[in-house]
């Protein structure tokens, strides 16, 4: 965890109001591991004042990339950043996926929460495991995503405007992969809602192993401000822990947070 | 270290009169990734309560214009396990640490000074009677002279650390509270705590945070501060502890005019880890540029420029 | 126009919900080239005294974070001159104009009923009780809940135009001192005025403006005031003018929502002079959006659902 | 007095920390007069919250530019817009010099302060009128002021820095034009330091009839918030009394806020 002046390399709008941030930035680059992220200061007025977390898109010799989605005037002043500025960014921050030994990872991603499962992927690439990612989008605006994956990877996606009969959750894609009664790892990272369905589908099941990535405002990022709360099961304990998304997660077992929910 | 820069909070010496505000630096392990946590002055603990407590539901912490708004709702582990697993981390610094400490009756707050009186590592005792964020009390003591009066006098007993009263904002005279305070044999006061606030989810037609209302906290309250701090230097003369929207060296300088003899940092410290630095360095310049050879030749001068 | 957002304060009918926050845009001629006049609700005028007064001195306006320090001082050219050099603009005016009084007296405030009662041209009265910037009292006055129902009932014998009382936020509990208004015989509170606050130039180490403090306004103070309309919507029935930092569409719904009845725009008029306009559209999109068709059906939604 | 949202069309810096910024502007442009100000809108952030006063620098064809120096957080912002983009600025604002009917025309400037007079000087160019230019300087940063007033504009300037024997005030500049009982009217814009020693100097003659700008932390910029007070003398009335640099100004005769002071 460490304060650093990132050189921004690129910073381009790859799909409408989707922008890919590549930043030089050794020293988080050298900690960092899928899942975690980073919490980026827009400057030096005061509103809007806080930094805005961001998941690590992707890491490789020394840089580090961010995919954001403009959604507030956070996102929009960060694309309005100029290739050769620096950024004050503090990171890696918080848990995250904890790669497990299992026979097969599915990569579950619902829209611009994808983001930190490509840097999954590769890791999982350089591993040499057998990974699916599967794509949850309302339409087609995160199909571009493909780019960034290593390209031998299975791949598929379901949109919430398909036809009948075409996959339009996300959970339509995963169901067919389900039936073996592999070891599988799964690693989500998307809305409540669809840890809520993926649960559904194999919350119970023994050998699956789910990792949910847990979204909360954030106010400092490093664990003090104990503003994003996240409550979890905590056996033997009957009373839910409160834990800190930025410390503790961003990335939870799927069980420690929604089994109280089935 | 620049011994330029001592400052005194009652028998509380400071190297530096930068202080964490309570809340806002955990129990400083977090931050010491990013800085020596001997930079600092001294060390204010979280809130502490005599039970653990799991804090306020739903949103939390909401950013408004120049501030943010939170409704933490004094989530701590509770004195058991502060003693037990924090004092060891705490006692290694070389820095005061500060107890900063809450309660829903005057009798929690008597139990919690008597548990940390005896403990070495805690150098002085600053308690909070004006967390806005817990419903069954907390602002009422704050709010009452009388109460600070009794509160004060009854922890005055029991300690002989030096007793800060931590006073709040969201009162029409906030000097005539501070009088009780130091009637009541307080060593100094800090101010301000946050500002009572909320905002509101317009599409869900309800209160965003989850506990309806939270304490606003930085540059936004700055100026509701500065004057507060500026006016009850003129009602008392034990130690102001200054706060309330601090992020620059200007910023600190000129709670030190008006009046404080140690400022702290809260909301500054999630946005930039190094504030601390920086405004340790911007005050020393500013000492020199304006020949001050000791901090305590700054405090309050903005009054007495005004009375020449 | 659109009538799905017309309001009433007491008898005063409004054709919607903006109104001009006092002292921040004198009586309207100065905007008439940007917009129509008549695109508010109505005019509250600049704060009048009996005499006429020149304000404070030395620096009178200075930027905070996210907001403005006033001390102007309730500069104005008096009842005398209002009457007959201001009148004739306004009673042209299709909108009700309502005039915003202030005085170091209860009889100063009696004397500015007694000759604005017979205006026609004069809706209304708002009754400053709480302007920061005079030494002489004006926040005394407001602070004082047994003041509130004096001034109040006195006023209420004078006149019967609607009787506007505007609060201040500098108390412990404005809650308290609405009731007293609402128990007076006032028809509607507004609030808030500006917070207490101050600011120190710290290289000449004195407060910078000429009256050391000012008052606090623009987007900073939207929470707070936020919070004490709520707050005050649950302990009186009569209406609520809302203001305080409301720039945007969004906060003027927020307020509405929070129980205010009307809304006054001050500070963002320096900056947006269009900004009437802008949210007028806004509420009126939001409301198609969420199916209300009446402005009233909106006021106070936020503790209804809050209450489900 | 309108509001206008006008395209950048140079934003350039031309001496150290000093900007030229030129505007497409027609409606302002129309309506301006030299003395007068916009008022520029800083962007969406409420930090900074207030709109910057700035002189009209120049008003040619459809467009007005501005000269500022970066002193502060709204300058440095202001500094970063680029061409193409548009500025909301409100104006043309307050009272501007009135060209009085004298033989001879003095513009004095103090530092950054020269900026409208420049307008100045080229409205009395196109009015025929014989005028003189004095710019007060630290050092020699306002130079480069020369290339953008008329070419054969008589110019002369002080340093501050300057070796003994040559000018240093913009006083010494003017002390050997005013043998002259030739009727003269002074337009100075600069610190009020500066209007002092020219009232000095020449306060007290009737030949001479003295403008002077005067510079007031402005809110709304238009006359409403009472920010801008200055107190000026007002015969037969004894008290001063309080105007608005915003709109009784910011041009004043000279006599009008300083005769008390001599
Ligand atoms: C650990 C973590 C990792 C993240 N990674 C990414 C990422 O890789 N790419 C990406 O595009 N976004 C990511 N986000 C979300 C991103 O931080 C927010 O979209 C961003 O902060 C919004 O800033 P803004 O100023 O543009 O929007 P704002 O104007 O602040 O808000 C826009 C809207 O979003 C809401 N909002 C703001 N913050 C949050 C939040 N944390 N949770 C839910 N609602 C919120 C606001 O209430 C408002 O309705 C991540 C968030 C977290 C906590
Ligand atoms: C009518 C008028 C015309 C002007 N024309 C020009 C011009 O043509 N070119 C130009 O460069 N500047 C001009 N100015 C000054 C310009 O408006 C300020 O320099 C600018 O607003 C500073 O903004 P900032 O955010 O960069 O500085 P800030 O960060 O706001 O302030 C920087 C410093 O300047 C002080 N300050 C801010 N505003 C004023 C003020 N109005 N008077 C005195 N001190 C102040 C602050 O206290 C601070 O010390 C003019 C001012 C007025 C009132
Ligand atoms: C997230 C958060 C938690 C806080 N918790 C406490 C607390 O436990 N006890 C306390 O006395 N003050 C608490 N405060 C108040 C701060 O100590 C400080 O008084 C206030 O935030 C003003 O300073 P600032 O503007 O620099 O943040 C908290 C503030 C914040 C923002
Ligand atoms: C420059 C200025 C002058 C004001 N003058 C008055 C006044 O004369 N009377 C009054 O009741 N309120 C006065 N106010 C307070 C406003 O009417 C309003 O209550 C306050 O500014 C909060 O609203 P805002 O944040 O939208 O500005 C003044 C505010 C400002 C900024
Ligand atoms: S964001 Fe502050 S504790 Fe997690
Ligand atoms: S700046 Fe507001 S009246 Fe002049």
């Amino acid at each position: 965890m460490l304060q650093e002046n990132a050189i921004i390399e690129i910073n381009r709008q790859v799909a409408p109001g989707i922008y890919y941030l590549r930043l030089e930035s050794p020293g988080i680059f050298s900690r960092s591991h899928p899942g975690q992220f980073i919490h980026i200061n827009l400057g030096t007025t005061y509103d809007p004042l806080l930094r805005r977390p961001m998941s690590i898109f992707n890491a490789e010799e020394d840089r580090i990339s961010v995919l954001y989605q403009v959604v507030g005037r956070g996102t929009e002043i960060l694309s309005r950043f100029n290739p050769g500025a620096s950024l004050d960014i503090i990171g890696p921050l918080g848990r995250g996926f904890e790669i497990k030994e299992k026979s097969r990872h599915f990569l579950l991603g619902g829209g611009i929460g994808s983001a930190p499962l490509v840097y999954l992927a590769h890791q999982l690439h350089r591993e040499n495991r057998k990974a699916i990612f599967f794509l949850g989008m309302r339409t087609e605006e995160f199909l571009f995503l493909k780019e960034f994956l290593p390209s031998d990877l299975e791949f598929y996606f379901s949109q919430e405007n398909s036809p009948a009969g075409h996959p339009r959750l996300i959970t339509d894609l995963l169901a067919p992969h389900l039936e073996s009664p592999e070891k599988t790892a799964l690693y989500c990272c998307g809305p409540e809602g669809m840890y809520r369905q993926i649960g559904r589908l194999c919350g119970g099941k023994n050998h699956f192993s789910i990792q949910v990535s847990i979204d909360r405002r954030m106010g400092c990022g490093v664990g003090t401000c104990l503003g994003c709360a996240v409550k979890v099961k905590n056996p033997p304990r009957e009373e839910p822990e409160i834990v800190r998304a930025c410390v503790e997660g961003p990335v939870f077992p799927w069980g420690e947070v929604f089994a109280n929910e089935l | 270290m620049n011994s330029k820069l001592k400052t005194k909070i009652g028998s509380l010496q400071l190297n530096n009169p930068l202080l964490t505000a309570s809340g806002t630096y955990g129990n400083g392990k977090e931050f010491s990734s990013f800085l020596d946590l001997h930079s600092w002055g001294g060390l204010v603990t979280k809130g502490l309560t005599l039970d653990s407590r799991t804090g306020n539901s739903g949103i939390r912490i909401v950013e408004t214009p120049a501030g943010i708004l939170n409704s933490i709702g004094l989530q701590n582990p509770g004195i058991e396990y502060f003693l037990r697993e924090e004092i060891p981390f705490l006692e290694k610094l070389e820095i005061p640490v500060i107890a900063n400490i809450a309660g829903r009756r005057i009798r929690d707050y008597e139990e919690l000074a008597r548990r940390l009186d005896p403990v070495p590592a805690v150098s002085a005792l600053e308690v909070n009677v004006s967390c806005p964020n817990v419903r069954e009390g907390g602002l009422a003591f704050g709010t009452n002279p009388a109460l600070i009066y009794e509160i004060t006098s009854r922890l005055r007993v029991i300690t002989d650390k030096p007793l800060i009263i931590k006073l709040t904002p969201n009162v029409t005279d906030v000097g005539a509270i501070a009088l009780q305070a130091e009637k009541a044999g307080a060593d100094a006061v800090s101010l301000i705590n946050t500002l009572l606030g909320m905002e509101i989810d317009i599409e869900q037609k309800k209160p965003l945070l989850g506990n309806v209302v939270g304490g606003l906290s930085g540059p936004a309250v700055r100026p509701v501060a500065l004057r507060m701090i500026y006016q009850v230097y003129r009602q008392i003369s034990i130690p102001i502890i200054g706060m309330g929207g601090i992020t620059r060296g200007e910023d600190a300088v000129a709670f030190i005019l008006a009046g404080a003899r140690a400022v702290a940092l809260g909301t500054v410290n999630f946005v930039n880890p190094r504030a601390p630095l920086e405004i340790r360095e911007y005050i020393l310049k500013y000492m020199e540029r304006h020949n001050f050879s000791s901090l305590n030749s700054m405090v309050g001068l903005a009054h007495q420029e005004r009375e020449a």
